[in-house]
């Protein structure tokens, strides 16, 4: 068959990228802004016909999977873990989803970054962008298409390290542009947090190694129903550890929003639709695992359930408006989570896929209005400045960093109460967002409600409690969707930039239509009675079935979310919020809204339990266990102090001074008496010398003779 | 009296003579001269020993070349005659006591206790014949074959030496 | 075979050729001694990759060895013996490959005493070679000394404001765990009639309780040198003086020197005692790997940091060599190897910056990677070698060793594999802490300080680049295909493993 | 026929001319006189060297008296060096001037 020929290409899905990333590294200092970021789009875009043609090989073939053996890694006894790659529907699919949207993201990116780099006055740190996205492509797609634990393993830290760097991207400043710390403990933090699930990751693989004697997904799916349920417990609990922390799940999530202090492509492609769903992918790439241990399943669920819905509530009190989109996201996370744990596979990569169309369009089109902000905000300074519109910029800069001592000086073009009736100077990101937030409000006919629906109707059959905490948080998704796109979008401008607001230009849009299309038309994946993601699927993971489409639930969340547009309608747009006004919200909820908007204090819980408790505990360790008390207590009191003691108080003044010494001091001082006087006979000068001899000499022959 | 017998106490006077001159004369190159005058009178007594080689060997090394190079340094230095100085009060008395006293007993020893009569062979028996010449050749150059190589090393070491040790520091001012 | 050319022989004294060469070079000559020296690090280098050329990999006995009668008195059985197997032949590749990138970082660190420090250094590289290739209880222990030497007067002679303090501490400390280390080679020899470690470990037959005692003499001497906690209070200090390739030296190859003597005759010479201790060695080691994490966290100086964070690495190179099966032993081996890498590169690369700033202090620093992109992505490269980041080689090290150390029957429990991979968070804790705080955010306030004597920081110059390339050439080697590695290591870990039960 | 001029001449001889030379070395300040004070004892001690040779018919003590000849000349070579360094150093040759080894 031809298809077999198509399935060695496999590699390149990770090498395009690289070769990529190694080319803007070497040669892109002589290249042009527009040459770098065509080839970084390309390699991805590469990667994306390989991932299609490897889709078409499956779909024209028999559809199951196919290891593709690459290269050995590591081989110490019995650990043998080779990069092979495996070539199955669930990998396809996930590298169909990071190469098409990384695409579309990458070429937005061009437009984005260069307006960015610009903006923060940092031209050259264009190409260290690209060569980080394509690091990432990469990685991700290590994690997708390796063939065992470890090699996911190797993607999944990867995609971790490319994460780090690039919300530390503007690593000399904070989201505002002010010279601080703040981008880089965001990155720092997301680092940790991801570090602490690999944790758990790492305690899962190697039980399986010493239970399964191997890594490969074949052989421990295979053995999988010969090994104890309690220890496939712990691994799946533990793997779960490693989910949240990727996935952005209860108690790990806090990174996620932090890491909105990434350039927007980055929050889209990373922390929206790819990355954090590596999560999803590997509970779903589990599945053999987890179908064996019903209470990991019980326990996943309802992380996911619980994480939708209490991140759905925090976005409620956002006014940054990446911010709604990060708990949003991780709200959404929860959805999939949820799904996967309920053994509702299909239905968590059928809203992984739909969600990374709307979310990265909603994240992106978000970009969009914060750079149209941002040029609002460039014309008024040049308005107000003189001479030359550079100069005038650089002046303004300046003053700005003059001034980072003070918040409020400092414009915040990603603060939604600076926004409002932008629909008329920027009506294409408009429209694009206003489709992106329908589908994530979960309105007929747009994706995300198929996908959505899905799983609902599936937890309404197996999980009844996770489906009244997912359908209070779709219902919470429309509103803070509504509240959102009011505040933005309609009423009047509630800040001088805003009106100055420009439209984006056609790099940046065109992207965002084929992902809006994507939006509306992603839900014809999984139709209901088609089920094309399911039989798809099918190929991959063991019994999986068609959910049934339920009117009931459908009907009910439609009507919740309609419900909830409506209402954020009542709140946020029959009386536009004024500027400086308060959050109409606020009046109405009261402390909840501030408990909401404050995000739970989950954070300063942190600091106060964990990240604090830790800095002491190594201050106190490093100052007092290892200064004072090793370092100052027993090596200098003790042991060298003891040592001394010894030395010098007993041996030197008891034994030494007062009886040896006593002896040889006499003996020295006899020795020293007589030298004195007999030096008087080392009088220097050479004749009295010879003269000495000439006396030996003659004392000698005398006593010779007269013996 | 035989005409050795006027020869020998003729070259020992002398040989005494210039000894002491060499002892008293302020003058360095008049001491120089004195030793050379030594030389040459020892020269002689080696002939009348039979040692032809010896004697040559001492006019060419000794008078010659050693003297020479006194001679150099004397000029060099220019320092002929030494300014008085105060010197070792007891030093003078006390050498030439110790030096009567290690002449007597050396004559003690000579005539009292060892009793050497025995008289020296003829000296026309060997100066006449060159077997002496090749005896000390190759006795030198057999028995005494490593100490006399070693004996170039230790020329070879002392001509170092002296160039090292006369040799001007880099920078030092000249003297 | 001819003793003279023995490649062991030639690798081990070929350093003293340099010495010798260096002896007739005058002390102003700076820039002739450096090249005398480097090159002559080159060749030993190049002559230790012959000897490895003619190394079997394939067999796990010691190789290319020889054995001279030595000292034969009084019934004493001491033999000029040396050998290299899988278990030494790494760490010998290491030492003749740090050597020289030592000496390229003191290019312009070193402007006293070039000679001394030349002839002290060069030395030292000897020392540590005799160490790992010798193969007579006796000649290992003189060579064991000898590196004390050299090393305490780079620390004592080149080092930092209180470099006689540390210098003593370091001599006294190592000094007293030899002492033991003396007494029960003495033992050995005397009792079991010969010196010889190959003879010995044949041999056997040494009762447990003696055993227990003869292991415990030879882990003071070699858990000093580690070190292992509670005994590395003279590591920082020795660090942290050290001047920069004294530091690279000292945690390269100095430390290893410890754990080599612990899988050279530890656990071989006395399996009993070893599979006893095997818990407690790895409880120490995971305090040591938590310890040292958390207080390296804590320091202000970076040298500091990195110098707690080696008690950190070697605690996972202790922790692996006790879980006495192929994944630790081989891994704790790499390990060794990598620690040597990351943290000489660490060192390097702190000691560049230090060159220009004069100091260490992380509150003077912070946005150095605009003004030094290249050194900060080095830097960057390197730190996640050091935590551990799979494509690198920490992770191969860390990986195997807590995959062992957690299926491990020595140990006995999962729970040190469990804690010691909390270390891995920690790790990526003080690492990201480090990196941030010089490298991220706005700028510190040395880039001015540097700017008011009159030169703005720069990037690395050529010579800097060619000292860490060859570095970071390994650290993406052993990441990305450990295999040539493993499978020197392997047939001697197997062999090793022979005396103990599975 | 010749006289035979008995050892015991030749001893006396050389056992003066040994002994003014060590008054020599005693007595005298400058150093190039004391050096050849020496040079005149080595050559006492020759005499004494050839005298016995030929007494014993041995041509051994010639050689000795060749071997201290060549001693003396790398003897006074290097003496000579010796003293012209003095002199630069101090300006003078006077030995009494030179106690720096004095206790």
């Amino acid at each position: 068959m031809g298809s077999s020929g198509l399935f060695s290409l496999v590699p390149l899905i990770v090498f395009l990228p690289v070769a990529g990333l190694l080319i803007n590294m070497i040669f892109g200092g002589r290249l042009s802004e527009k040459t770098i970021g065509a080839i970084a789009s390309a390699a991805t875009g590469l990667a994306f016909v390989i991932a299609v043609l490897l889709g078409v090989a499956l779909w024209t073939g028999s559809g199951e999977t196919v290891v593709v053996p690459f290269a050995d890694w590591i081989h110490i006894g019995d650990l043998n873990v080779a990069w092979n790659f495996r070539v199955d529907t669930l990998s396809v699919l996930m590298m169909l989803v990071v190469s098409g949207v990384g695409t579309l993201i990458h070429i937005y990116a061009i437009g984005y970054m260069h307006e960015d780099v610009r903006f923060k006055h940092d031209i050259p740190r264009y190409r260290r962008f690209f060569v980080f996205m394509n690091l990432f492509i990469a990685m991700m797609m290590i994690l997708v298409s390796g063939d065992s634990y470890l090699m996911l393993f190797v993607g999944w830290e990867g995609v971790g390290l490319c994460s780090f760097l690039l919300i530390g991207f503007w690593y000399d400043m904070d989201t505002l542009g002010r010279p601080s710390f703040a981008n880089s403990n965001a990155a720092k933090k997301a680092f940790i947090t991801n570090r602490i699930g690999d944790f758990g990751f790492l305690i899962a693989g190697f039980t399986m190694f010493w239970w399964f004697k191997s890594l490969n997904f074949g052989d421990v799916f295979s053995m999988a129903t010969t090994i104890p349920a309690g220890v496939i417990l712990f691994i799946t609990i533990f793997l779960l550890v490693g989910v949240a922390g990727k996935s952005a799940q209860i108690p790990l999530f806090v990174w996620l929003p932090d890491a909105m202090a990434g350039p927007t492509p980055v929050s889209a492609l990373i922390h929206a639709a790819t990355m954090v769903t590596a999560g999803v992918y590997l509970v779903a790439r589990s599945a053999p695992l987890y179908t064996l241990a019903p209470q990991a399943q019980t326990t996943v669920a309802l992380v996911g359930g619980i994480t939708a819905l209490f991140a759905a509530t925090i976005a409620v009190g956002q006014y940054d408006i990446k911010k709604v989109l990060a708990y949003s996201t991780i709200s959404q996370l929860g959805f999939m989570v949820a799904a996967v744990g309920m053994g509702a596979f299909v239905a968590g990569m059928f809203h992984l896929v739909t969600h990374a169309f709307f979310k990265a369009l909603l994240f992106l089109s978000a970009g969009s209005v914060i750079l149209g902000m941002e040029r609002g905000h460039h014309h008024l300074a040049h308005q107000e400045g003189h001479g030359s519109p550079e100069s005038a910029d650089r002046e303004h800069r300046q003053q700005e960093l003059s001034d980072s001592g003070h918040l409020e000086e400092v414009f915040d073009p990603g603060d939604m109460r600076n926004m409002g009736g932008l629909r008329k100077q920027m009506p294409v990101t408009f429209w694009l967002y206003l489709i992106g937030a329908l589908a994530l409000a979960g309105i007929f006919p747009l994706a995300g409600f198929w996908s959505k629906d899905e799983i609902l109707a599936d937890a309404f059959q197996k999980f009844p409690a996770v489906y009244w905490l997912l359908t209070i948080a779709a219902f919470l998704t429309a509103f803070y969707m509504g509240r959102q796109v009011w505040m933005v979008f309609f009423g009047k401008p509630r800040h001088a930039v805003a009106e100055k607001a420009e439209e984006s230009p056609k790099v940046i849009t065109v992207p965002l239509m084929v992902l809006a299309a994507l939006a509306i038309l992603g839900g014809a994946l999984n139709l209901p009675g088609i089920h094309t993601l399911t039989s798809w699927l099918e190929h991959t993971i063991a019994g999986v079935e068609a959910g049934e489409f339920n009117f009931l639930v459908a009907g009910l969340s439609t009507g919740l979310a309609l419900l909830a547009i409506f209402l954020s309608w009542l709140l946020y747009e029959r009386q536009p919020l004024a500027e400086g006004q308060k959050d109409p919200l606020k009046k109405l909820l009261g402390p909840v809204f501030t408990v909401f908007e404050r995000k739970y204090w989950v954070d300063e819980f942190y600091w106060a339990v964990f990240v604090n408790r830790y800095v002491d505990i190594a201050r106190f360790l490093a100052n007092v266990i290892d200064g004072r008390f090793w370092h100052d207590f027993v090596h200098e009191k003790v042991i060298a102090g003891t040592y001394n003691w010894l030395s010098r108080t007993v041996l030197d003044l008891g034994v030494d001074r007062h009886f040896i010494d006593a002896i040889a001091n006499g003996l020295g001082e006899l020795t020293k008496r007589i030298s004195t006087s007999l030096r008087r006979l080392q009088n220097g000068f050479v004749r009295s010398y010879a003269l000495a001899v000439l006396l030996g000499v003659v004392v000698i022959v005398g006593y010779l003779l007269l013996k | 009296m035989d005409y050795t017998l006027i020869l020998f106490i003729i070259l020992a006077a002398v040989a005494v003579a210039s000894a002491a001159g060499l002892l008293v004369s302020r003058n360095t190159v008049y001491a120089a001269l004195f030793l050379v005058l030594n030389f040459a009178t020892v020269a002689v007594f080696y002939l009348l020993l039979g040692a032809p080689f010896i004697a040559l060997a001492q006019v060419t090394i000794y008078a010659g070349a050693i003297m020479v190079l006194f001679l150099f340094v004397i000029m060099l230095l220019g320092a002929d005659k030494l300014p008085k100085a105060k010197g070792l009060p007891w030093q003078r008395p006390l050498a030439i006591v110790l030096a009567a006293v290690l002449l007597v007993e050396a004559g003690f020893l000579l005539f009292q206790r060892l009793q050497l009569t025995a008289n020296l062979a003829s000296p026309e028996a060997s100066i006449n014949t060159t077997e002496a010449l090749q005896s000390l050749a190759k006795t030198l150059f057999s028995q005494y074959l490593l100490p006399f190589e070693v004996t170039s090393v230790l020329l070879l070491v002392a001509m170092i030496g002296v160039i090292v040790l006369t040799k001007k520091e880099k920078g030092e001012q000249e003297a | 075979m001819n003793f003279i050319t023995n490649p062991l022989i030639l690798v081990t004294f070929f350093p003293l050729v340099g010495v010798l060469a260096l002896l007739f070079i005058p002390a102003d000559k700076k820039n002739v001694l450096r090249w005398t020296t480097l090159v002559a690090s080159l060749l030993t280098f190049g002559l230790s990759i012959w000897m490895l050329t003619m190394f079997n990999k394939s067999n796990p006995d010691l190789q290319l060895g020889f054995s001279l009668p030595w000292i034969q008195v009084a019934g004493w059985n001491i033999s000029f013996a040396m050998g290299v197997d899988g278990l030494s032949i790494l760490l010998v590749l290491l030492t003749t490959f740090l050597t020289p990138i030592a000496i390229l970082s003191t290019w312009t660190a070193v402007e006293e005493r070039v000679k001394d420090f030349m002839i002290f250094f060069t030395l030292l590289e000897m020392g540590m070679l005799g160490v790992f290739l010798a193969q007579d209880l006796f000649l290992f222990y003189i060579f064991w000394e000898f590196t004390l030497v050299p090393m305490y007067f780079l620390i004592g002679i080149w080092g930092g404001p209180r470099r006689i303090y540390a210098a003593i501490k370091f001599f006294l400390y190592t000094m007293a765990g030899s002492i033991l280390m003396l007494l029960a080679i003495l033992w050995l020899g005397i009792y079991q009639g010969t010196f010889s470690v190959p003879e010995l470990i044949t041999k056997g037959g040494i009762p447990g309780n003696v055993q227990l005692w003869l292991f415990l003499a030879f882990a003071a001497a070699f858990a000093i040198k580690v070190p292992m906690w509670p005994l590395h209070s003279w590591l920082p200090d020795a660090h942290v003086e050290a001047p920069t390739a004294g530091s690279v030296i000292l945690a390269g190859v100095l430390l290893k020197m410890g754990t080599y003597g612990f899988l050279r005759f530890n656990l071989p010479m006395f399996p009993e005692a070893a599979l006893k201790a095997a818990p407690w060695m790895a409880l120490l080691a995971v305090i040591g790997i938590i310890y040292g994490a958390a207080v390296s966290y804590a320091q202000k100086d970076i040298k500091k940091l990195v110098a707690y964070s080696s008690v950190s690495h070697l605690g996972f190179v202790m922790l692996g060599l006790f879980a006495l099966n192929a994944q630790g032993i081989e891994g704790g081996i790499l390990q060794m190897i990598n620690h040597g890498l990351s943290t000489g590169a660490l060192f390097l690369l702190v000691g560049m910056v230090y060159e220009q700033t004069h100091t260490r202090e992380f509150s003077v620093y912070g946005g150095l990677w605009k003004i030094m992109p290249v050194y900060g992505a080095v830097m960057l490269i390197v730190s996640l070698s050091s935590m551990g980041l799979p494509g690198l080689n920490g992770f191969i090290g860390e990986f195997a060793i807590l995959l062992g150390a957690f299926g491990s029957k020595a140990i006995g429990s999962p729970w040190f594999a469990g804690v010691a991979a909390a270390g891995v968070i920690l790790a990526a804790v003080y690492i990201l802490y480090m990196f941030q705080k010089i490298f991220l955010g706005p700028e510190g306030s040395i880039v001015e300080e540097v700017k008011k004597h009159g030169h703005a920081l720069r990037d690395l110059n050529l010579r800097e680049i060619v000292t860490v390339a060859p570095l970071l050439v390994l650290i993406f080697w052993i990441g990305l295909y450990p295999k040539p590695f493993f499978e020197l290591i392997a047939p001697a870990v197997e062999k090793l493993l022979m005396a103990f039960p599975h | 026929m010749t006289q035979i001029i008995p050892l015991s001449w030749y001893l006396a001889v050389s056992m003066l001319l040994f002994s003014m030379g060590a008054l020599g070395v005693l007595i005298r300040r400058n150093p190039l006189i004391i050096f050849m004070s020496i040079e005149l004892m080595l050559n006492a001690a020759n005499l004494a060297f050839v005298a016995f040779a030929r007494s014993f018919g041995v041509p051994t003590g010639q050689i000795f008296v060749f071997f201290v000849m060549t001693v003396s000349a790398a003897e006074v070579a290097v003496g000579l060096a010796l003293i012209i360094i003095i002199f630069r150093n101090k300006h003078s040759i006077d030995v009494d001037l030179m106690n720096s080894l004095k206790g």
